[in-house]
């Protein structure tokens, strides 16, 4: 399978805060993992990290699906049927056996799979961990009016005929019964078995998420369990207050039952809404040296980190697994030639030097998968280096070109673009007072017309709403896992959890809804990979986003700090790793 | 003849309001608390008191710049008791009013040839010649600089910002004014051109004063008859000679007793009556005679009955036992 | 007698924006135990500013002071020009105090009257808090303050205007002083009360022995209580004489145009009143000759010198009997007597 | 008194009624729909009429004022079937952002904004009053220049500028002041940790409030040492330092208790910026962040709060006065 | 509660005796002449007129300086950090102030430019709040009685309000109703937006000292001798009363201005205000506030902008103020 796999999702504060917008491939993967490891890993102190957004947005296994969040809690507190080997490198995404006592075992054209508990964990309070508390996990997943935010591939997959299961919490008997034919537990409640509707080749994969994870029925509080989950790894939850996380060891955890986790420090408390600027100036004075920056330093203060040998042991600069882009609402802008128009006429070279250009900001996008998807990438050439029209600060020409045929061939969406001007939702960040003029002004020059639609909060739950959504939203996903299976699909179809190009009115749409579903069933990996990079050249080719730019992310940690490496399926630091030296 | 002015009975408090919020009258003060009496053309009637008695509040009733309480008003024979603010703005080029204050009565931001035609302007009369020669006429009547016209009220003293005043309320030429303590707060020297210039303007034009001053000498030496005033009642009314030569209420007497006079022989010699204690709060005056609790006479009887206002020759007494 | 006060020369003067304001130009007066020494003049003619510079109470940083004030203290004698801050401190209160005009905002409305009382008390005797209020009582009993143990606990906002004063005047005298000054101690009460505290002010000067200094604008009071008398005119005396020769036998022409403005009670209330005709000067351009130049009926009559250019000089005309004029003495003598207060007609 | 106290609480009452009112509705007539708020991106139509129902939202507006009303004095449920739970009274409502009953969330964010502005108005009382009075004291001296030129850029500074460049200046670079990121700690259990962790936002906040303060005081001082009960003073022969201290000062600053009263009850409903800078997790960081989540409960509850502090202040500001100036006493 | 009108009171001496010298000069005329002898206060005066006079010419002066504030300068920015290249943050002839990170454009033009949006919240707000307050403290004071009553209770209530958050908590949701109703868009709402909330919680303040003014001054004999006149309602507002309002103006115009301005950044602080790539101090301030340690020539330059501003209208306040009342010792 996949040498290079992936995780994650729409990571909302990478996205926000060191990049707006942006770009294109230069090909180069640099991983330039920092390693210092002199003395060894040290046991006990205290870890620290700073974080400049106000909390993270969910504690609750179930409602996990950050990538940055889902790497820090797997590896502190929240232990999953499966995991990811948090080593440095390629190795990093291998998947190894947590709870379970191994990655799972497919069965029936991988329509059943079977994972077996590993003896000896149990929940904080010393209860032992049985299948009825992860199938009760994974039923709270279906209670979709209060498990929000999660994954959804189980409401997808799981085979419960034509029933719509509500969840744990409803009265709702046939609901149940028809969950409990498709989840069920072994007479000795230590094997739990899935059925699906479908087969899914690589359903373990989905095991390293919360959503297939215990918690004890008499505990859970609904939507309150958020606040203080149940802790089954390490550490548990000490305290849960506005600006701090504070988690501490879990004495119930026995390091024998457990492969993967080497809690080295006492404690590790994340600190919340921090400014940026203040948490540069944390690491540049040294003022704490056994802090990490959960986030990036600011575009400003990269220099002062990369350029200082001072910081030499102490940082990372890596490609990150998303791929950035501007979703075109279809619905709102039908008009192909107005959207490659938009495309053509970007300044990608002036956003990606904004992002710190291909040293800090990344390499200009060539497709919707990200380049670390290996098996399934390949440059799409029709957008990006490689593509005929493409010019790294704009293709003016032929962008007014484009306008110009659309204002014959679409005369209304034209007037909109270029007269009552196009809406694009972003999410609130300090950068947006230095993107929004570059596009504006480099949009301007095809005299089209924009106007930013500035989202404080709750930023995905808002343009995911089709009500609500404009004509662009700005955006970026990675895989879930190594497979464009979980970008394809998730982008592009109407089933799709995270369709934001509301394209199902296009010209093009029913084919390529085929040929997705056609690939879905395809279990050669090979093959796959190839009908996945055709589909995503179809996606460029109709322009259902504009992609903007493949991204790299930074780290930065204290002198204290010793350990630190890039996990690259989880597209962050391996948090579990760190320790005080 | 018809008097040009004749209270009956006039009254006004003003009620108290604790609090904002229950707007509950906390109470009265009865400023003015039944008087009655009349003015004759030409006639100049004093009124004096001590601070509070509500002889100010009198004045202003009566020209209704207040709302009485009670009680009847006669302007020229015609009662305006109940008369709207706006009828009233016909009467009011026949009634006009002087104030204490030299430098609150005038508008600081106005200048004095606009001050002195406000009275035409207000009500619509083109005097012959224009306003602006009528003003610097009556500027020189007053003894101002006609070419002072321009200049504003800070620029003169309190002698002449006065005479301002006094050309304003003359504009018109009104049958009746209420000269509110117009000389209290002048210097004497001031006082005395002052108290002359309202002499020669009642000689010239005829017309009525009600003069209103705590200074009994003023009084005395401008009015043809003086009412005594004492907590929003009038204890004694009299022709000023009478007044003052034989005053038959107790409080006459001890008011009179008590100015000092610019006489060092008659302040060595002359017998003082000493009255004691403070005015009581007209909120809460005393029942019975409202004097009752300062008087040396004072009986069982003045503590209950409230005497009336009673002719002894040509006076009038409110007192049980007048001298 | 014993002599309390003198003062030779004073002068002051304060800058402003527009010029210097000679507020008092050269006034020089004496008093003595037991005797009442009044100034008296208009709004402008500088003995606020007067009694105010005897116990240091002037603004100084806006205020230049020359001359001397002599003060005959039990201590000694000591001069309030030259003093320093805690010679008069200690001057003040004990061998001087002083009430005045505004019995309404003299007080300090946050604190008890026993509390405002004792502190004058103890600020000289360094009296117990137990025996000063003791003494608050006695002195409140003295200046005829019913129920003086009850109201020692109150407030001022509780005493009417009256009796405010009666607590000035108690605070003023609580040391014994040897010097009242009172300025304008009765023209914001009403007749009657002014009559009431006029003569507590005699009786406790009779009973103490003390000085008073009298400022006042009202010849009604000074004729009154008043022994002798100075009489002032834009900064400066212009006349000085006993009450009688003041009121009887006025020899200048200020003295004789305010005492002919007066309507009294007493008097026939007949005519005009002869009023001093204009304006007084202004304090900043003060004229050359004499001030009252321009006003005075009897300019025209001066031979020999011009009141226009020649300030006159404070004469002493007759024994103790002076006054500021260059008209002939025999002239005044006669005008004098014309515009005198109608003297023992009542 | 007792009459004028009860008469006032009434009053107040009526008022916070009145806001808490206008409050419930201005929220509830704005343009978004607080149910579709809850069920995050997987938003669907039947969701949110699910979520309307399970946090009360489809009831009348005067129903749902009349739980929340009531809700304050009885608790309130939340929730359908095993995931329902209480909020205990005084309940304020529940944060579905915040998975909290909102009363909690008060309960642990006042502390840290009482203590802030406790401290704020002690300093800025004792800096803003004593420079004031030396200001007054030493008039047109360099004293006063310099304590002019403080007010003059103590006013003109807006607060965010004056902490960012405390924080980054003072702790960060020089290190003058240790960085603090600890959590909240009481006073009583370690005063030092305490004193450290507010020391910074006590010198931001009271940075700009002592500038208004001496303002006032100087111009109240010298205003009062005009009055003719302190020339009274001076004659009776008092030193000068009686007669600032117990004369001037008492009648010049005790309308200052109106002043830092009002100003501390509008801190208590929380020092936004103060808060946000510092990351204190205070009341007004805590409705900033409810405000940019759409997280109307807490919004709501936070302004009835910051309302009733300002009420129940102007209450205490006014018996305080009453007080302090024996002619208001009569009432 | 006064029973008799001023029946005591003692005219105030009039030290300077008689002033026939004095020639004709208005209150105005006076108190212009007090002011310019306040060099501090017409030193501000001139800032403040330049300013004001430079933030409306704004288009003139870029011009003639050969400035766009939109025009941006990525080759001056370098790539890693996105700091100007040049020393000092980029000043140079043709960019005396530098240029901005990020971005590279000319911060004397945005400056400039940017100005004119927070003066017009300002002014506007101001000038709002002037006229609302004006004619509800006129109402109260003038009519007293149940207007009086009605008018207080409206202030008591509105002054329970916690009026900052408020305006934080409803500036999002307001600014899409004012879009919805479709009375302004974008920008143009957000500015609406605060000069109408600024104004909703500003006025009380200034209603009631214009109330207590005008309460004293319907007191005072000039009014009553109007009254007396037969003076209408109506004249003698016009005349008599608002003519005598101009220190409470002043006042509110020294508060409000500074205050208005300073409101105006602390909201683009936290996000609420104009947004880009619209641009006004308070955004230049926020995003400057990034920039404190790497770029202080924008910090500084940004931020002193404001605080010579802001001083300026204070100074400016305190001089007329004086100027106004001479008795009052600052």
């Amino acid at each position: 399978m996949s040498k290079l796999s992936q995780s994650k999702r729409f990571g909302r504060a990478a996205i926000a805060t060191s990049v707006a917008a942006g770009l294109v491939v230069s090909g180069l993967m640099s991983s330039s993992i920092g390693t210092a490891n002199a003395a060894g890993p040290k046991t006990g102190g205290t870890l620290i990290l700073l974080e400049h957004t106000p909390k993270l947005d969910h504690l609750d296994p179930s409602r996990i699906y950050t990538g940055r969040d889902l790497a820090f809690e797997n590896s502190f507190f929240i232990r999953t049927l499966v995991a990811y080997t948090p080593v440095p490198g390629a190795a990093g995404a291998g998947l190894v056996a947590d709870l379970a006592t191994n990655t799972g075992v497919p069965s029936n054209e991988a329509k059943t799979w079977k994972f077996t508990l590993r003896p000896g964990t149990t929940f904080e309070d010393g209860a032992k961990i049985t299948c009825a508390d992860v199938k009760y996990g994974v039923s709270r997943v279906f209670a979709t009016d209060i498990i929000t935010d999660g994954p959804a591939y189980l409401q997808q997959w799981l085979d419960l005929g034509k029933v719509e299961y509500k969840g744990p919490y409803a009265k709702d008997t046939a609901g149940q019964a028809a969950f409990d034919k498709a989840v069920t537990c072994s007479a000795d409640n230590r094997t739990i078995t899935f059925n699906l509707n479908k087969s899914v080749a690589d359903f373990n994969y989905l095991g390293t998420y919360g959503v297939i994870s215990p918690i004890q029925a008499k505990l859970d509080k609904g939507d309150a369990y958020d606040l203080r989950p149940q802790a089954t790894g390490p550490y548990k939850i000490a305290e849960n207050t506005t600006n701090q996380l504070k988690l501490v060891r879990n004495k119930k955890w026995s390091k024998a039952s457990d492969p993967i986790r080497t809690p080295y420090p006492d404690e590790v408390i994340m600190k919340f809404g921090l400014d940026e600027q203040v948490i540069d100036q944390v690491f540049l004075n040294d003022t704490m040296w056994n802090a990490v920056n959960f986030g990036g330093p600011l575009p400003a203060n990269k220099d002062a980190f990369f350029q200082d040998d001072k910081f030499k042991d102490r940082r990372i600069n890596t490609s990150d697994p998303y791929s950035r882009y501007l979703a075109f609402n279809v619905k709102k802008m039908p008009c192909l030639e107005i959207r490659q128009a938009m495309y053509l006429s970007r300044n990608s070279k002036a956003i990606l030097d904004y992002a710190g250009g291909s040293f800090f900001g990344g390499t200009y996008s060539t497709g919707s998968i990200s380049p670390l998807l290996g098996l399934d990438y390949t440059p799409t050439k029709v957008v990006g280096p490689g593509s005929a029209d493409f010019v790294a600060t704009g293709n003016v020409v032929k962008a007014q070109e484009l306008m110009d045929k659309a204002k014959t061939s679409c005369p209304a969406d034209h007037k909109k673009a270029t007269v009552d001007g196009l809406v694009i939702d972003v999410s609130q960040s300090s950068t947006l007072q230095d993107t929004i003029p570059i596009n504006t002004a480099a949009w301007a020059r095809v005299g089209i017309k924009v106007t930013y639609n500035i989202i404080k909060s709750g930023y995905y739950s808002t343009v995911l709403n089709p009500a609500k959504q404009n004509d662009l939203s700005n955006s970026g996903w990675g895989a879930d896992w190594a497979n464009a299976s979980t970008v394809i699909p998730e982008l592009f179809t109407l089933e799709g959890g995270f369709n934001l190009s509301q394209n199902g009115d296009d010209p093009a749409y029913k084919e390529f809804k085929a040929a997705v579903d056609v690939a879905m069933k395809t279990t050669d990996r090979a093959k796959q990979a190839a009908m996945w990079k055709a589909l995503d050249k179809t996606a460029m080719e109709r322009m259902w986003i504009l992609p903007t730019n493949y991204g790299k992310s930074q780290y930065i940690w204290g002198k204290g700090v010793g350990g630190a490496f890039f996990w690259q399926p989880q597209g962050t630091l391996a948090w579990g790793k760190l320790y005080i030296k | 003849m018809t008097p040009i002015v004749k209270v009956e009975n006039l009254t006004k408090h003003f009620p108290i309001k604790k609090n904002a919020l229950a707007r509950r009258k906390a109470g009265n003060v009865k400023a003015v608390d039944g008087i009655s009496f009349e003015i004759a053309p030409g006639e100049t009637l004093g009124m004096v008191g001590e601070s509070g008695c509500g002889k100010t509040t009198a004045g202003r009733t009566i020209i209704k710049l207040y709302e009485p309480t009670g009680g009847k008003i006669y302007f020229e024979g015609e009662d305006i008791t109940e008369i709207s603010p706006s009828a009233m703005r016909s009467y009011r080029s026949k009634m006009q009013i002087i104030f204490q204050d030299p430098f609150a009565s005038l508008n600081p931001r106005h200048t004095i040839g606009r001050i002195i035609a406000a009275p035409f302007e207000i009500q619509n009369i083109t005097p012959e010649g224009g306003v602006k020669r009528a003003v610097q006429t009556l500027m020189e009547r007053v003894g101002l600089n006609p070419e002072h016209y321009n200049r504003f009220p800070h620029e003169f003293s309190g002698g002449q910002r006065q005479r301002i005043g006094i050309a304003r309320s003359i504009a018109l030429k009104p049958k009746f004014i209420v000269a509110d303590e117009p000389v209290s707060a002048l210097d004497v020297s001031i006082q005395a051109q002052i108290i002359n210039l309202l002499d020669d303007l009642q000689t010239e034009f005829g017309m009525s004063f009600l003069f209103i001053a705590h200074d009994l000498s003023v009084v005395q030496h401008i009015s043809d008859r003086v009412a005594v005033m004492y907590l929003g009642k009038i204890m004694e009314i009299a022709p000023t000679t009478d007044l003052y030569a034989a005053p038959h209420h107790p409080y006459t007497k001890a008011l009179l007793s008590a100015v000092p006079v610019p006489d060092p022989q008659t302040e060595r010699t002359r017998e003082r009556i000493l009255l004691h204690g403070d005015l009581p709060s007209p909120m809460n005056p005393p029942t019975g005679c409202v004097f009752n609790t300062r008087c040396w006479k004072a009986q069982d009887r003045c503590r209950i009955d409230e005497p009336e206002l009673l002719q002894i020759g040509a006076s009038s007494v409110a007192c049980h036992f007048p001298e | 007698m014993t002599r309390l006060l003198d003062i030779n020369d004073l002068h002051v003067t304060f800058p402003t924006e527009d010029g210097n304001v000679k507020a008092v130009d050269g006034l020089s007066l004496t008093l003595d135990a037991g005797e009442t020494v009044a100034i008296v003049g208009e709004s402008g003619s500088g003995k606020t500013v007067t009694s105010l510079s005897v116990l240091g109470l002037h603004n100084k940083k806006r205020t230049r002071l020359t001359g001397e004030i002599l003060v005959h203290s039990e201590r000694g004698v000591v001069d309030v020009v030259s003093c320093d801050d805690e010679e008069l401190r200690k001057l003040r209160g004990s061998a001087v105090a002083m009430i005045f005009q505004d019995p309404m905002s003299s007080l300090h409305p946050y604190y008890s009257i026993g509390n405002q009382l004792s502190e004058a008390y103890r600020v000289v005797t360094k009296a117990s808090k137990k025996d000063a209020l003791k003494r608050c009582v006695e002195m409140l009993d003295l200046v005829g303050i019913p129920e003086p143990q009850k109201r020692v606990k109150e407030y001022p906002h509780q005493f009417s205007g009256g009796m405010r004063q009666r607590v000035m005047i108690a605070m003023a005298i609580i040391n014994n002083p040897r010097i009242l000054i009172a300025d304008e101690p009765t023209t914001a009460l009403d007749v009657t009360v002014q009559a009431q505290i006029l003569s507590l002010l005699k009786e406790l000067q009779r009973e103490f022995n003390m000085g008073i200094l009298l400022i006042t604008h009202d010849l009604g009071v000074v004729a009154e209580v008043a022994d002798r008398v100075n009489v002032m005119y834009a900064g400066k005396v212009v006349e000085r004489g006993t009450v009688d020769d003041i009121y009887y036998r006025p020899l200048a022409p200020y003295t004789m145009g305010l005492l002919s403005s007066i309507p009294s009670v007493y008097g026939k209330g007949t005519g005009r009143l002869s009023a001093i005709p204009g304006q007084p000067p202004s304090l900043i351009s003060l004229p050359e000759g004499c001030s009252f130049a321009s006003r005075c009926s009897f300019a025209s009559q001066v031979v020999g010198a011009s009141c226009a250019t020649d300030a006159p000089q404070l004469i002493e005309d007759e024994p103790g009997h002076s006054a500021r004029c260059h008209l002939a003495l025999a002239d005044r003598r006669t005008a004098g007597a014309k515009f005198a207060a109608k003297g023992g007609t009542a | 008194m007792i009459n004028y106290i009860s008469r006032r609480l009434l009053y107040a009452a009526v008022i916070l009624l009145l806001v808490s009112m206008a409050v419930y509705a201005i929220f509830q007539f704005l343009p978004f729909d607080p149910a579709a708020l809850t069920c995050g991106k997987n938003c669907r139509p039947n969701l949110i009429a699910a979520n309307r129902v399970r946090l009360g939202f489809d009831k009348p507006l005067w129903e749902q004022y009349w739980l929340f009303l009531s809700g304050i004095f009885v608790g309130r449920d939340y929730g359908v079937g095993s995931a329902a739970f209480t909020c205990p009274a005084p309940s304020l409502g529940y944060s579905f952002r915040q998975n909290a009953c909102v009363t909690d969330l008060i309960q642990q964010a006042l502390p840290v904004t009482l203590s802030l502005a406790i401290g704020a108005l002690i300093l800025w009382l004792i800096v803003g009053i004593g420079l004031g009075i030396l200001a007054a004291r030493f008039k047109d001296s360099p004293i006063d220049t310099g304590s002019t030129i403080f007010v003059l850029i103590g006013t003109s500074l807006p607060t965010f500028v004056t902490g960012l460049l405390l924080l980054i200046y003072l702790t960060l670079k020089n290190n003058i002041i240790p960085l603090n990121f600890d959590a909240y700690v009481s006073v009583f259990d370690n005063p030092s940790k305490f004193f450290m962790y507010f020391l910074l936002p006590w010198i931001t906040l009271a940075f700009a409030f002592s500038a208004i303060y001496t303002r006032y005081t100087r111009s109240a001082v010298i205003e009062t040492s005009g009055e003719d009960y302190i020339r009274t003073a001076w004659a009776k022969g008092l030193k000068s330092n009686v007669v600032l201290r117990k004369h001037t000062l008492r009648a010049a600053l005790a309308p200052l208790t109106t002043l830092a009263g009002l100003d501390f009850a509008g801190l208590l409903g929380g020092a936004i910026l103060t808060e946000t800078i510092f990351n204190l997790p205070g009341l007004g960081r805590m409705s900033l962040k409810a405000v940019n989540d759409f997280d109307l409960p807490v919004v709501l509850a936070t302004t009835l709060l910051a309302a009733t502090i300002v009420v129940v202040m102007n209450l205490i500001v006014d018996l305080l006065y009453a007080v302090l100036d024996p002619r208001v006493r009569v009432g | 509660m006064s029973i008799e009108a001023v029946e005591s009171s003692s005219a105030p001496e009039p030290l300077l005796g008689a002033d026939e010298e004095l020639k004709g000069r208005s209150p105005r005329e006076l108190a212009w002449r007090r002011f310019r002898r306040n060099k501090v206060g017409v030193f501000a005066g001139v800032f403040t007129l330049g300013t004001l006079l430079s933030s409306l010419f704004a288009p003139l002066i870029c011009k003639i300086l050969g400035l766009d504030p939109n025009e941006l300068h990525l080759d001056q920015i370098k790539v890693s950090t996105g700091l100007p290249k040049a020393y000092l943050g980029g000043i140079s002839w043709e960019h005396p102030l530098g240029l901005l990170p990020g971005t590279g454009r000319d911060l004397l033009s945005q400056l400039l430019y940017g100005s004119r949006i927070s003066f017009l919240v300002m002014i506007l707000a101001t000038v709002a709040t002037l006229f609302v307050g004006l004619l509800t403290g006129i109402a109260g004071g003038y009519l007293k009685g149940r207007v009086d009553a009605t008018l207080g209770r409206v202030t008591d209530f509105l002054l329970a309000f916690p009026a900052f958050f408020m305006i934080v908590a409803l500036a999002e949701p307001m600014v899409d109703r004012i879009q919805r109703l479709g009375i302004a868009q974008g920008n143009g709402a957000r500015i609406l937006f605060l000069i109408i909330i600024l104004t909703f919680f500003g006025w009380t303040g200034f209603s009631r000292l214009i109330r207590s003014q005008v309460l004293s001054l319907s007191e005072r004999d000039f009014v009553t001798a109007a009254t007396a006149l037969g003076a209408s309602r109506s004249r003698i507002i016009f005349h008599e009363l608002i003519p005598n309002l101009w220190a409470p103006v002043i006042v509110v115009l020294s508060l409000s201005l500074p205050g208005y301005l300073t409101a105006e950044s602390v909201f683009s602080f936290l996000g609420i205000g104009v947004q880009p790539p619209g641009f006004t101090w308070g955004l230049l301030i926020s995003n400057s506030t990034q920039y404190v340690t790497n770029m202080p020539s924008f910090f500084l330059i940004t931020t002193v902008s404001l605080v010579l501003v802001v001083l300026a209208f204070n100074l400016l306040g305190d001089a007329v103020r004086d100027a106004l009342d001479p008795k009052a010792d600052k």
